[in-house]
């Protein structure tokens, strides 16, 4: 059966650790990292990434637009 | 006297409100004092500096470009300030951050781990009053009685009780300033 | 399978629009201005019309989005922007125009250029980002406060028998003849920022239809200016502000 | 050959904006200027020259819509009379910050506050030295005939353009009010969109693929970019000083005294020449024609020449203080001045210089 | 005793309006000021004193409002930032025409337009020779310490009520932001309606049978009644230049050079002499305390004194024109200023000195 | 029977209001001003309360209302008579305070201090003068001009499509919480006159409950700026300006 | 029968003649005045005294208030 | 040459029109010429008045104090404006309406019944031409050919038929004037 696989890159550098992502994530692939960017931000990251699907509401949400959202049909 | 100070670093770490208790303590002991803050939207997450004056007279200019001393706690502060302290004056800075260490070596520097301590205290919201502490071990320019004087004026009534931590902070910060470079 | 395999070009799916500029934006974590912001851009990309587009930006943390946005734009004094987007729409009428404004700006030192550029009919689009405060200028009360709601300027909540009652200036322009299109939404959840996108493209497509004056409302937080993290910010928006400002469409063009 | 006509000072100055190729005008009715939106509304030359006229709202919006008007590269202009004008100071400055060329008109009247509709000259301070917040100047023009009315319209969008900066006309309710015979220059064609992109190529028309995008602010939260943004405005303005000076010299050759007035004044003064010579005074008439930049140099230079000076402002005296700096001490600088609408005669004048310069 | 507090100049001048009994604060938030409003809406004084304190739907309507209070006898007060205050040009104006008092405060930050929101002295000339139209002047009061904020707004009342003229007090960035301690004057009782009436039986509040009704107007429309009320008006500027004029002379008993200075300038200027004298050189400070009244008599009795003259402000230079009609060229002046939101440091102030009165 | 008979005091039914002053009203013959000027002073002296009333005059014709009322008043800047009223108001709450003003005053210049003033609900009353028109300054278009009505800045008649919709000014604020009361009236027959008295009266009795605002607009004639003999220009007005401008309570109180 | 007589005062000098008394009479009692007055306007006269019934409409409506009304009960 | 005159009367009686009819008139013959009239709304059903200045060379003020011919409509006109005739200059008025007749003895005075033989002619609208002519009798500053001329410029095209109309009037008032005292 085909599957949908997604997958998000974070610009961690322009990200400000806002959570909105975390939030809007349906499947709860998004956490705030424990570290710092440069500016002391905590950055989002996949901490699930394989629960990604691909649905862009985390980018879509984003205020900073610094998640791209990749997605492609895999065959299960 | 007259002592000079410049305190920056990120909006959010206290720097204001530690200027303010400075020149508080200063009145407390009769002192002329000034504080003149950075201010405008460019603080939104970005720095925060004051420049707080203690003074034995009159105060002519609150505002300065040479420092007696610079507390600097973040990156920015360090590239901005650094060079602003007098030939033979003082950097104290915390390390948490920073990358580019000072470099200056015509100043005496002092380092203190304020945001280390303050997570380990397990209150970081002690951590200006832990920088606070240190300054105050280097230049005892305040008597620690005035300081606290100084606490109580500044903080609203309702945070009074929250004055004995505040001390417990400005004793550990006193506790492990660390001279890094004398001239 | 390794998440290598799925990051690449041909696997994209939502991205950056290409209308921003490389600067960071200067808002707040988590600020709705960002998004909006975006939706704004990513409509006059799919329209393709970024060389004949001109926008407005006001006096409000939204004075900067000039640095943002990759297209001509005029920062216009506190509470202008839609007398000089009349102006320049007038004088360029084969451009699409838009203004983008703040609730200060727009409901209160503005509220006459407001109702009558759109009393006139401008055919141009306001997006009038409503977030119940002035952000800008440290969270003070704006027009929009709602009742109760705690600003740097009403320190014990808005009391409206004193400071006067929240403005619904979108109901109010809803009113006029001049406008073609009126609608509330928001940008906190993905479903609500779909439903936003959707009305500024339609907003811009009553300009290219010569419609008259398209008004686009989003509530929006301002996390900085009520003193909360950007996710509660959010919450206490659907559960304070959405009760006073509904979502949804207030005049919607009656032909087809 | 130019047209001869019979009109009002406004009428002929909405007349010139259509015809210097004036792309919008917007405005907001007062007295005593009300005929410039009244003649471009009959005129309509949005059906011919395709020339923009819009009633705003109020003065606020008028001048925020020449704002954006003149942002976009286009020849816009408003108009208004002493209170309008006080309410358009904001957009006045943020245009000079901008560096927006505009036109703006006051046919002044007497103030302070509503004050009266009847002709005044109160408004020099204003419009010289800044009636918006900040530093930054205006090239101020003074026409003294419905002839100048015209012709300054045409000039002051030409200097507009040259410097990026609103022009100011500054007129009052006599040159206004008053037909006089006028020779109207010959219909300019309004610049094309490609002119306007050589011309203004900062001008917001749309960020073409071809260059960097466009904006019009007057904001830099950055101070050492701001200042190098008002350090360029001050070398501007020093630049307009040094090339638009423009002043008439009436009778000044033999000139023991030399009244100094500009405007609906220096008209009366002349009339003040006539009787004082027939007395055996020997006055000139010194008229400023751009407000700001002032002629200091010639004021110098005459200073050296004669025994006193004499400003006619239909003001409390305001104008003095730039003769008085123009002069530096070297002689004798009085004013005589009526206010309130009222209009001083050429005798009085006479005599004011008699008893203040000449006795005094 | 007087009570002693540290305080920013913005929430110092807004204890200060509830001390001296202020009536009512009508004020639109604006940068480096918005804590007056801040203060006044956390102290709440409306609770205590009475005082209406009332965010206002823009600076227009705040000066209006200010002009409604001011008509009926009580003590109003508004206060902005540049951009704010050039919309109020013509309520000023309006209350100027109709001889209200009234404190009107500006923390100049940087212009023209939109600017910055850092400190700049660049509104003198708007302030001083009238941002609105026509002939009026306001009393400008130049506080250079948070101690002044706290004064002059009961002074500034004091004067406003003396000369039934609005008061402005011209601040800053520095001053408004920066704390320092601050003796505070007691509490003052606002006026009765007993008071008010004897204190400002012009007032309007309410015709009682024993007087003709009180009118509140700057209009009229007969142009001699007009020219009376503005020369009544100018003979009121010509009393207030004889009988207020404000300044402070610091080191200048043995100086061979003067800073002349006013604000946050002055302060820094303190520092300058320090540097200077340290060097050597003999320089004093005059700051004016009143913009407007313009300590004229004793700049032109200085210029007897010393060598030359530098004025420094955060401006392109706009005092220097007062100073240079105070001394009449008698002496060498010159400005050193920094704009856009950049202060000037007290020791490019001595070099500056240096290379254009000593060296120049 | 001889008319010396009759005119006797003790038969007086109807006269001048004495908070008239003596000075001829300077309006042009026929126009509703002074009808309009009376009613408010009839109002004032059947309640006895004209040492208790601050009038505030606007710019337009009747900016020389201060000389025909002998009432303490001011003149407002143009458009800014809601806001003088808001403070004199608020630091005299005990008094009675009315602006008197034009429609140009109100609705176009003065239209944010005239939503606001409504919005806030301030406690005072806001005679609204509708003659569709820019009188005092020569007839001039002005917001509330009909669509086609020819005007010294319309002279081909209100082209809606450029000049913008006539504004319904009224129907707007009606819609503000702030608004208590809101009714439309005019002044050009005795029926009319005998309404609009009343609800005059009925605003100033608002006043008194503190009630909020009374808004009571008067739909008049401007003969002059019309170009119409006064009898003339009240008969084009019930043509012309009623069937836009309907007579009648807009927003009456809902408590009784 | 009782009846109800009617007279009215107008303030010549202060009259505009603007007329529109006259439209507002019910019983056609106004005229406005061939003469004119001090300012030049026809002022307002009674045309038909008898006719007046002291109703006041004219009052009512002159925007000058010019006129008084005065009304009395007779037998007829 | 320059003639200086005023003409005042009531709104309405077509004062600023002749004004302008006058000033065209020099226009046509090369002369020039300023019209500045009274403005505001005093003038409202209350008083009008235009100062019209004819000159071989160039006009100084347009406003004077001083009137080589003063014309004279109503009486604060009269009451005004009498005064302001040069020693030995010329007042013109009409009866009508007037209270009080011109005084001055050192003045040479004509009367024009404008306002009777406008109303004569049946048509009230000439009143001003008629006044016009009697004017033109008195100083005959303009040809009858340019006045026509300036006519035909300062109205719209289409009530150039009523030129042949105004050209009666003005020679009603030629033929009408009447000398009342002569200096
Ligand atoms: C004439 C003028 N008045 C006031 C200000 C100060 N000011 C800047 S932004 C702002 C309000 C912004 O609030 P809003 O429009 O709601 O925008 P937000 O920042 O909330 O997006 C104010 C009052 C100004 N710049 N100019
Ligand atoms: C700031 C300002 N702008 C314009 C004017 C000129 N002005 C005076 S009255 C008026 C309009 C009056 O119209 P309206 O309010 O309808 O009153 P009306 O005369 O018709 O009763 C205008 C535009 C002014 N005095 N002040
Ligand atoms: S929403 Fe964007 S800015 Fe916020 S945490 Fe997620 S990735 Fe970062
Ligand atoms: S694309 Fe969808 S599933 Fe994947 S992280 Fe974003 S919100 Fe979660
Ligand atoms: S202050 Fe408020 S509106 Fe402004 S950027 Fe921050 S969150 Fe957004
Ligand atoms: S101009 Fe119009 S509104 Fe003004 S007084 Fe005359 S008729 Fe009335
Ligand atoms: S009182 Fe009545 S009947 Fe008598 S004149 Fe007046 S309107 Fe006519
Ligand atoms: S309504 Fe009054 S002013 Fe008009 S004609 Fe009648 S009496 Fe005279
Ligand atoms: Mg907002
Ligand atoms: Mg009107």
């Amino acid at each position: 059966m085909a599957k949908i696989k997604g997958a998000i890159v974070v610009e961690i550098e322009k990200c400000k650790g806002c959570g909105v992502c975390e939030v809007a994530c349906p499947t709860q692939v998004i956490k705030l990292h424990t570290d710092v960017n440069g500016k002391g931000y905590h950055f989002a990251y996949m901490e699930n990434p394989d629960a990604c699907i691909g649905c862009a509401n985390c980018a879509m949400v984003c205020p900073d637009s610094v998640i791209s959202v990749y997605k492609m049909k895999v065959e299960a | 006297m007259t002592e000079e100070i410049i305190i920056a670093g990120f909006g959010g770490q206290g720097v204001l409100s530690m200027g303010k208790i400075l020149a508080y303590s200063g009145i407390m002991q009769d002192q002329e004092v000034s504080w003149m803050p950075s201010y405008g939207p460019e603080m939104r997450g970005g720095t925060a500096n004051v420049t707080v004056i203690l003074s034995d007279s009159r105060v002519s200019s609150p505002i300065l470009n040479e420092f007696d001393t610079a507390i600097i706690l973040n990156q920015q502060s360090m590239d901005k300030f650094e060079s602003t302290v007098k030939k033979g004056g003082i950097l104290l800075y915390d390390s948490n951050g920073i990358t580019r260490h000072p470099q200056r070596k015509d100043i005496t520097i002092y380092r203190i781990e304020a945001a280390a301590k303050a997570s380990e205290t397990g209150n970081t919201k002690v951590f200006n009053m832990i920088v606070l502490g240190a300054y105050l071990k280097i230049k005892p320019i305040v008597k620690l009685e005035n300081v606290i004087k100084g606490l109580k004026k500044s903080l609203p009534e309702r945070y009074h009780n929250l004055i004995p931590q505040n001390e417990q902070a400005i004793q550990l910060g006193m506790d492990n300033v660390k001279l890094i470079q004398k001239v | 399978m390794d998440i290598k395999d799925i990051i690449k070009p041909e696997n994209l799916v939502y991205s950056k629009s290409k209308l921003f500029t490389d600067k960071a934006l200067s808002y707040c974590p988590g600020c709705g201005h960002g998004t909006a912001h975006k939706l704004v851009l990513q409509t006059i990309e799919e329209m393709g019309i970024e060389s004949e587009t001109i926008g407005v930006a006001p006096v409000g943390c939204s004075v900067l989005a000039y640095e943002f946005m990759d297209i001509d734009i005029q920062q216009a004094s506190h509470g202008r922007a839609p007398a000089v987007a009349t102006a320049i729409k007038r004088l360029m009428p084969e451009k699409f125009v838009f203004t983008y404004q703040g609730d200060g700006d727009l409901a209160a030192i503005g509220t006459a250029e407001t109702i009558h550029a759109c009393n006139r009919g401008e055919n141009i689009v306001i997006i009038f980002i409503n977030n119940g405060i002035y952000g800008m200028t440290g969270g003070q009360m704006a027009p929009t406060t709602i009742a109760k709601m705690k600003t740097s300027t009403s320190p014990y909540g808005r009391d409206t028998a004193i400071m006067g009652n929240p403005l619904k200036i979108t109901e109010l322009v809803a009113q006029l003849p001049g406008v073609y299109y009126c609608t509330r939404q928001a940008v906190h959840t993905a479903a609500a920022v779909r439903k936003a996108k959707k009305a500024i493209r339609q907003a811009f497509e009553n300009q290219k239809l010569k419609k008259g004056l398209s008004f686009v409302e989003i509530v929006s937080n301002c996390n900085s200016g009520w003193k909360m993290t950007p996710v509660d910010s959010n919450i206490w928006m659907e559960n304070n502000m959405f009760p006073f400002y509904p979502l949804g469409d207030i005049k919607v063009p009656t032909e087809k | 050959m130019k047209e001869l006509r019979l009109m009002k000072g406004n009428e002929a100055i909405a007349e010139a904006f259509i015809r210097a190729g004036a792309d919008g005008y917007f405005g907001y009715p007062i007295t005593p200027q009300s005929e410039v939106l009244e003649y471009l509304m009959a005129q309509k030359p949005y059906e011919t020259t395709g020339m923009v006229v819009l009633q705003a709202e109020s003065e606020v919006a008028a001048i925020n819509m020449v704002y954006g008007g003149a942002g976009c590269g286009k020849k816009v202009v408003t108009s208004s009379s002493s209170p309008g004008i006080s309410l358009k100071a904001e957009g006045i400055s943020y245009m000079a910050g901008a560096e927006l060329p505009c036109l703006v008109v006051n046919v002044v009247r007497g103030g302070p506050g509503l004050g009266t509709i009847q002709p005044s000259q109160g408004d020099y301070f204003q419009s010289t030295k800044g009636g918006g917040h900040g530093d930054y100047k205006l090239i101020v023009l003074a026409p003294a005939s419905v002839q100048e009315m015209a012709d300054f319209a045409k000039l002051g969008f030409e200097l507009a353009f040259k410097y990026r900066t609103p022009v100011m006309i500054q007129s009052d309710g006599v040159i206004g009010q008053m037909m006089e015979k006028v020779e109207l220059f010959e219909q300019m064609p309004r610049w094309t969109n490609e002119e306007i992109k050589k011309i203004s190529p900062w001008a917001t028309v749309g960020k073409t693929p071809d260059r960097e995008r466009n904006i019009i602010t007057s904001l830099d939260l950055d101070p050492a970019r701001q200042e190098r943004h008002v350090y360029k405005l001050g070398a501007k303005y020093k630049e307009i000083e040094e090339n638009e000076v423009r002043f008439e010299k009436i009778q000044c050759d033999d000139a023991e005294y030399i009244f100094v007035a500009y405007g609906s004044s220096a008209r009366i003064c002349q009339k003040s020449i006539e009787i004082a010579r027939a007395k055996g005074i020997k006055v000139g008439l010194l008229r400023p024609i751009t407000l700001f930049p002032f002629p200091k140099k010639v004021l110098n230079k005459l200073a050296d020449q004669v025994k006193g000076m004499l400003t006619v402002e239909m003001s409390l005296g305001q104008m003095i203080e730039d003769v008085q700096l123009a002069v530096n001490g070297k002689v004798k600088v009085e004013h005589y001045g009526r206010v309130g609408g009222m209009i001083p005669s050429p005798d009085e004048i006479v005599a004011a210089l008699e008893q203040k310069i000449i006795g005094g």
